[in-house]
This record gives C-alpha cells, structure tokens and sequence, in this order.
C-alpha cells in the first residue's frame, strides 16, 4: 500500500481545514459519535427543513486525519440533500470503505463523487476504517433520532 | 476414525512413566493438547506477538483479528447466537464466578434461593456459597439418587417462588452422569429462572448446542478441551451480558473513563479487563479444529465404545465398585477397591505408567452423599484405546496382589 | 550485555513488517518473548503436561513441582518473605482487582477513602471505582505537575483519617515517571495505611524489592515482562493474605466443604481458585532466568542509554513534543506532533515496519489532565537498540513530510 | 523404586488392622488433621499423666494404608514415653522422611526401629509424604494443645 493513497492531498486539506465546522444555529437533530480505542469524539448537528431536506449539517470534535476529513467530506456532500437520500449516500459510502465498491451516486457530481472517493484507500487499513466511518454511523444516528451516543465498538 | 494418526498429534503419549509407556487417563482432570494447538502457540510467539485491541499497527491488527477469529469459532462450536456472547475467561471457575457475583449483585437479595445439585463441582458451589454469606441467600441441593442421577420430581418440588437461579452441571466428574439440561431448563422456563450449566466435562464429550438448551448460561474451561492451560470460556445470553454489571474493572473495558465517572465498553469487551491470555485464545481455535477435524459424532462414538469396554473389564475385577451407574454415562469411571484406599491405587497404577485421579475430585458434597472418602478416577479422552484400558486393569490386579486381596 | 546475541533469543524480531524490518517499540503494552520461555511452553506440553495439585500419579507430581519452583524464583525475584506470598492470577488487573474486592469487602464503608493519582492506568482505577459504586467510598486523585510526578506535599495532604488504602502505579505508562515508593509507603505507615503498587511496567525495567520497598501489595502482569500471556502475580503480606475474605471460590482453594459451610485452603491456595495457567507459569520461571543471565544492572543501564538517546533525537525533529518530563524516567516515551493527530503517526510509521502505540493508553485522567486525547508512544525493550530508534525517527520525518509539515 | 519397598508387609499389616484405635479414656489432649487433597482425617488423643509420661494414645480416622499404617505405628512408639522423649521421636520421624536419615534413636528397641523404619521408602513418593507425616504432626499439635486443625498443605 502506498500511505500517499491514504492520505491524499484532499484529505489532509480537509483534515487541516474542516468545513462546516461548530454549531450550526436551530439544528432540528444532533448525536454524539465515540471511538474508544483512541478517544475520538465527534458531534453532530443536523438541520432538517420543513421538506425533509438537509438545510444545514455542522460538526464539532477531535481526531485523526481520517476522521476529521471523513466528517469535513460528509457535510459537504450530504448539505442540501433530501433525508432518503442523505441515507443512501452514508450506505454508499459504507459500501465503499467496507467491500470497495465504486461510487455511482447519481445525486453526486463527478468532483463530489472524487471527494468521496479519496477516502475508500481507508479499506486497505482495517484499524482505520472505524475512523472514516464514525461520522457517517453519528449522522445515521442523529437522522433516526437515536439518544445513545454512536460507540464504533459495536459497529462493524 | 485413525486412532494412531489421533494419537500421534500428542507427543506426550509416548512417552514413558517409570520406564513404563504412559497410559493417561486423566482427561477430566486435564486433556493432553494436539500438535496443531502446540504449534500455533509457538507460531505466534515467534511470528505475530503483539497485544490486542489497543495497538493500531500490522503486528496488533492481525493478532486482534486471529483472537476474534477464535471468539466466532467458539460462537460456532456450541451455536451461540452472537459472537457477543462469547466471554474469554481464564476458566470455567472464573466463568461461573462471574456470573454468581454479577447475577448476585443485581438479583440476590436475603432469603432469595439458589438451587444446585449434590453433583456439583466445587466451582459451582463456592461462588454461590458467597452469596449466602454476603447476601443471604439459601442455596438448596437437588438430590441424587444412588445411580448418580438428579432426581427429576425432587428437583421441581425444590423449585420455589424465591428461586433466582439454578446452576448445574452438563455432566458430572465423578458419576460421568449427563444431565437432562433440555428438560431442567424447560423447567426453568415455566417460572422464568436462568439456569447456568457447568460445562467444563461436557464440552470435550458431547456436543453442545446452547440455542438448543436454551440455558443462559455455559461455562468451558478450554483446557479441558485439548486447549491450552490460562483460557476459559463464558456463554451467555446477551440480554444478561446487557442488563449485569461489569465484573472485573480495568484496561480494555471501559468507554470514558472520568474522576466521578465511568462508563462501560460494548460486549463482548465488557467482561474482558486487562490483558487477555492472547496467544490461549489464538491457539484454542485450533483445539476446535482438531475436534471438528475428527468429528464430535465419531469422538462420542469412540468414547462410548470405550467406557462400556472399561465397565465391563472393571466389573470383572474382584472387589471393584462402580461409583454411580447414571442412566446417560460418558467416559468419566470412577471407583472403588475394598480394601484399598483410592490413594493406594493410584500409587500403584502409576507404577505401570498409568495416570488416573484419586482423592474427591472437588466433589464433597457428592462423595459425602455417597458415603465415600475418596474414589479413584479413570477419565478417557479421544486418544485412548483399549490397550490402555487393558495396562489400567493389569495394573488394579497388581494393586490387589500386592494388598493381598483374594 | 551483548545485543545481538540478546536479540537472536527473539525470532519476532527478524520477522519483515509490510516488507521493512519490524521495530517493535511497544513493548509497554507487552513485551516479546525469548526462545527459553517458548522452548519451556513447547516442552512443557509436549513431555510433562498434568494438571497440577490434585492427581498424585508422577506427571502431576512434577508439573506441580515446577510450578512450585516457579512460585519461589518470584518470591527472589521481588524479594518476598516467603512464597505463601505470591499469588498466581491471570494479569494485574485481576490482580489490583482481587484486592480491591476482597479489601472493599473487609474494610470500605461509605464514606471511606482510597487514595489514588493521575497517573493511574484505568487498570487501577476502574477496581476501587466499583468500591465508590457498590460501597460509597470517595476515591481521591493525587495531582501531578506538568512534568509527570506526583506532586509530594499535595499527596499528603489528601490523606485524611478517612483514606483506607493508597494506590499507586510504580512506573507511569505514560510519562514513563519512576513513582518514588518508598517515600510514599512511609508516609503512608505513619498512618498505618495500607499501600497497593501496581508494577505493570515497573516489573520488567527496574528492581523490584518489596521488603524494602514495604508496600502490602504489588501486581505484576508477567506477558510485560518477557512471559506469556495468561498470567500475572499478586504480592501480598502475609498478614493481609491470611486476614483478607477469598475471591473466586472453586476447585483448589477449599479445604472441607459441607452443605451448609466451607472452610479454605491455606496460603497461597487460598487465592488460586479452579485450574491454573500451569504451562504459562512453569514457563514464566524461564523468563525471570531470562532477565537474570543479562542482570537486571545490565537492562536499566541499556535501556537509560537508549532512553536518552531516543528523547535526544526526538527533541531535535521540529513539531515533536515530549508528554511529561519527570524526575525519574524509564524508557516510556509518549509525545504529540503538533498538526498530526497520533493514530495518523501509528499508522505511517508502521509503514516502515515500526510498532508504536497511538491512543490514551488507558490512562483517560492523565491525558486529561494534560489536554491531550491521544499521544503516540514508543516503549522501550532489552532487546532494542540506537538503529531502532533511528529507524523510528526517520519514520516520524515522512509523518511531517506526508503531512507537509514545515 | 520397587513397590514393595512402600508397601513393605508391616504396613499393609498396619494398614488392615491398626492398632490403639478408638477413643482412650480419659485423653488430656486431642487434635484433628486433615489432608485436603485426599480428604484424609485423623483424630489423635492423648492421655498425659501427671509425670508428663504418654499414658496412652489412640487415634480415628480414615486414609490410605501409608496414613493408617504411620498412625498406627506411632501410636505404638510413642506410647510409654515422656513428652520430651515423644517430641524427639516426631523429630526423627520427619527427619527421616524429608532427609533419608536413619533412624538411630536409644529409645527405641531394634524391633521399633524396624517398624518405624518400615516407613522410610515414603521419601521415594513425595505425593505419599503428606500420607505419612498428617498423624505425626497431629501428634505435635496435640501435644502443644493447638486449637486449630492440622492442616497438610502448609506443612512442608
Ligand atoms: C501501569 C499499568 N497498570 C496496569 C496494566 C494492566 O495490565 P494487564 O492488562 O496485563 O492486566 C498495564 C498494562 O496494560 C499498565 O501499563
Ligand atoms: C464439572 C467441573 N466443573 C468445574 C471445573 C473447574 O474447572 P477449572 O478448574 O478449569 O476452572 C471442573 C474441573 O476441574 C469440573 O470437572
């Protein structure tokens, strides 16, 4: 494995400089992630409109390089999609990490789809792959209204 | 079933005991442990030491996934439903140790009972005897009758609305008595107490089915069951894992760690603080696949075949006894020489290479039920054959010539 | 002390990790094991398995005697008064766990305090934590200043006639700092309060001499100190030992057992309930007869070179910062590199074969006393040298490069 | 080891029929051991007169041929001698068991030598050893009017 494949330059970029970062105001859902091997926290605030569309998606944490930009990317590509499909990119995304399956979204623009698509070397790290995908597990989280806080532990 | 391939996967078979082969009929006590078993311990020392869970690099990363790959064949072996289920122990002892504190720290209050039976291990009476003495519980004593076996009537009539729980071996180590556990848990269920089942004999002897029992609980010591020393196994159903407290305290089971506050790592890591006997575990999948590699049904059918022949080449011998005659008996013969001390036989035997059991094999209670001191035991495992069988009854012959016994 | 004949005793160490050679620097998590201990594993199994303590026949009269042997060459090992003081258990944690419990039991009520420090691993937390929960004592945390030790006058001015038992950790995990015990325990006999040590790391890199150290307790995980996994060690006086309640109850460490009563085996059976990791503690006696053909002079020597050859050279990479710059400092090494998140380190530095450890290391509290989530840390072993740390430090240049640090 | 170096015939005679067994009248000192590995138990009562003389010893119990066989040899040693002389005589008992050493007592006739001698091949059997002292620190224990049972496992 080449470490250039894990942390490609978007990803450190992103890791350096997180979008959609704080507290966004009258988010209508919010839920807390938790890596325990490393301490990783993550939070997350979801606004959802009248429409069920995603208006507004904030995070607040620490992390890894993966984690941060794992979380960065996900904003970005979720922000102002509908709740379905908001499901279906974080299960596209899972595909992706877990089994290596290429992104073919239709709701993701060719650059969107490379956004997404820089993290999927994560596979070829299996201590990592709970980093890349702790984000995507609190955001499912915060969609269904969970109140438990996401435990990577339990998720496969 | 190729006994001599068996017998060549244990190196120690060969070896001899007073300038005599070893003929070792100890297995209750301990199994001897196969090659395969050997050489994973070796190979992973040598190749993929690292400890588990905590570490991120290769070295950690693989030896995690072996230690998991080990908990899904456990899941596996005795049909579990969830490798959640599945507790890593150092044995059976600390097994149900756990179970007796965590169960008795949320459940057991003063006048609250226990049933158990005359049969028990000690490992399955002392946990619960701390119970009595924190918490005031009454533990009762099912009854067996003289063939070893509980008596079914007796033990529903000692079923009480105050029972909490019921903790009884698979099959016995002395009696070598299987116990109907299907119908004490059917029993169990119509008045919802858990049953924990002491599977420390069972486990290398029969098959075990955990959904199919239904119990809640299964405790294995795995080096009973060709595996290595330092590693026991706990079953139980992850709605119990859930709902008790955590056991011991420490590294590896814990989620956020606070001055005023602690919350707690998801199963199976919950029950697993410290540093895990690793490479135990590692090695313990490969006692599994010498098992399966033989086939448990080919492993009964040996054993059973076995133990007949031993009963019958016993009875035959002058002043032998048969301690119990159980309804289902596996390989588990223990017995007496009038006029002979069980300790007497022992010395005696093993001047013949012959390795068996003398004294109460942690069963008090049972040898005090059946007015014995002490017994002899002689516990078969897969590798025994009918020439071992054979050099033991020698061996008693020789015991009673020496005492002089007509 | 030669290295590389030191070295050739580990055949991990020559193993390739993602085709570099492996720099194990993890060794605070758990050590490798040298030949001498897997060849007494290996033979052990293979010629002179039984279980020990209960058969009579001559395989379980021998495993018992080398694992006897085992108890005394501890006994030397730490200085003990006598060997009815060592305890077999299964790792530290259930160790500090076994007193925590059975002291708890004796002598915790609410309101009680036990006095611990930031420096603790959750190993020796999480046990009295359960004492707070079950028992209503106050756990009190001894500060520390930034430079990693604990800050002497504060410590005694948290003791109060309320504070019941101290615990603390002889070697920081973490900071690596040297906890100065002896000035601890003295302070804690003018007020008659018992003394816990946990000497996890302290047990393989410096001396251990409990009679002048005086503490009551000390735990010792022995897979850290060149052992294999599965088994750990418990000091304790002898007067704690006879006067403290049992802990798990089974086979082993009853002496008379009745239906309605039980009395206990004495010392140190006592405490040693159901089968012990018998192969893993004969074969531990080879690890402590590991250390001592070096000599333990020899190991603190080489592993205080190497420790200030590693801070050193980490102190001259731009961004690198050290975590915790103590007194007294063992070869533990943790530190942060401003801009790249420790588990990114792990990850890049294993690339060139190198075994660090990233995370909190189970010490939440400390990590949160210094503002960090995670550090990275390298450990140091007998068996590594200046080219391993040169090696790691390379790889800790690429970290900056990849991440484009200036 | 030859077998019948253990089970020389004066033991096995022992064994089958011991001797002083029962309750004595009138005892001034008792004392219980017990050999947890086996489950073995003795019972010993002494009788003191008031010249500190051994008036009479008897024992219960039940154990293996070498633990009955030892008990019941001692009973017939010891028996008649002052408490001094009896202490002497353990000393020489657990001497030769441990050590080998032979047994070369003045109070004993050649006869007695013999019979306790007839024990000796015990060394050869460490697992047996417990069989053969439990009675004699038994004794012991009686005679220094302990309360507390005799226990082999932490004798030595
Ligand atoms: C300081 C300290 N205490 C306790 C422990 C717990 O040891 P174990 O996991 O072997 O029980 C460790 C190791 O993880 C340690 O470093
Ligand atoms: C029926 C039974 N239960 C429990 C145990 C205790 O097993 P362990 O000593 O491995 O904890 C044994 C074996 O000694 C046993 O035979």
């Amino acid at each position: 494995m080449d470490l250039k494949q894990l942390y490609q330059d978007i990803i450190l970029e992103h890791g350096k400089s997180p979008r959609n970062f704080g507290i966004c105001n009258e988010y209508t859902h919010e839920a807390k992630g938790h890596n325990p091997l490393c301490g990783d926290q993550v939070e997350v605030y979801l606004k959802l409109n009248k429409e069920s569309k995603v208006e507004n998606l904030t995070f607040k944490g620490s992390g890894c390089a993966i984690s941060i930009a794992s979380t960065s990317i996900m904003t970005e590509l979720v922000k102002g999609k509908s709740i379905e499909k908001a499901k279906k990119l974080v299960v596209d995304f899972l595909n992706m990490i877990k089994n290596g399956t290429i992104i073919k979204s239709d709701e993701l623009d060719e650059d969107q789809k490379t956004k997404m698509m820089s993290l999927s070397g994560v596979k070829q790290y299996p201590m990592r792959v709970k980093c890349a995908t702790l984000a995507w597990h609190t955001l499912t989280s915060a969609m269904e209204g969970n109140k438990e806080k996401v435990n990577t532990e339990v998720l496969d | 079933m190729d006994i001599n391939s068996i017998r060549s996967q244990f190196p120690i078979l060969s070896k001899k005991i007073n300038g005599k082969q070893l003929v070792y009929l100890d297995s209750s006590n301990s199994s001897q442990k196969p090659l395969n078993v050997l050489n994973s311990l070796d190979y992973f020392y040598k190749n993929e030491f690292s400890n588990i869970g905590r570490s991120i690099h290769s070295l950690a990363v693989n030896a995690t996934n072996k230690f998991e790959e080990t908990r899904i064949s456990v899941k596996n072996f005795i049909n579990a439903n969830s490798k959640e289920e599945i507790i890593f122990t150092k044995n059976a002892t600390e097994s149900i140790n756990l179970i007796a504190t965590t169960f008795g720290q949320m459940s057991i209050k003063k006048g609250d009972e226990i049933l158990i039976t005359e049969l028990e291990h000690h490992s399955n009476y002392v946990p619960w005897h701390y119970l009595r003495e924190t918490r005031g519980a009454i533990i009762k004593f099912a009854p067996i009758n003289d063939d070893g076996d509980i008596i079914i009537e007796k033990f529903k009539e000692l079923i009480t609305s105050k029972t909490k729980i019921i903790a009884v071996t698979h099959l016995s180590n002395v009696t070598g008595t299987i116990v109907p556990i299907k119908e004490i848990v059917e029993i169990a269920r119509k008045k919802n107490i858990p049953v924990l089942v002491d599977g420390c004999q069972s486990a290398p002897h029969i098959k075990i089915d955990v959904k199919d029992l239904d119990c809640d609980f299964y405790a294995i010591s795995c080096h009973k069951v060709y595996g290595p020393t330092g590693v026991g196994i706990l079953y139980a159903k992850k709605k119990w894992l859930e709902k008790l407290p955590p056991y011991n305290g420490g590294g590896g089971m814990i989620s956020e760690v606070n001055k005023n506050q602690i919350t707690y790592a998801p199963l199976p890591e919950k029950y697993e603080a410290g540093t895990m006997p690793t490479a135990e575990v590692v090695a313990f999948n490969e006692s599994i696949k010498f098992m399966q590699s033989i086939g448990i049904d080919n492993i009964i059918k040996h054993e059973n075949e076995l133990t007949n022949y031993t009963l019958e080449k016993l009875k035959k011998i002058n002043s032998v006894n048969i301690v119990g005659n159980p309804r289902n008996k596996a390989g588990v013969i223990s017995f007496t020489i009038k006029g002979i001390h069980p300790h007497d036989i022992s010395t005696i035997v093993d001047e013949e290479g012959v390795a068996i059991r003398a004294g109460h094999h942690c069963c008090q209670i049972l040898h005090k039920r059946l007015n014995l001191n002490a017994t002899a035991r002689a516990s078969i495992g897969v590798y025994n054959t009918k020439e071992d069988i054979d050099v033991l009854c020698d061996a008693i012959k020789n015991c009673r010539k020496i005492f002089e016994l007509k």
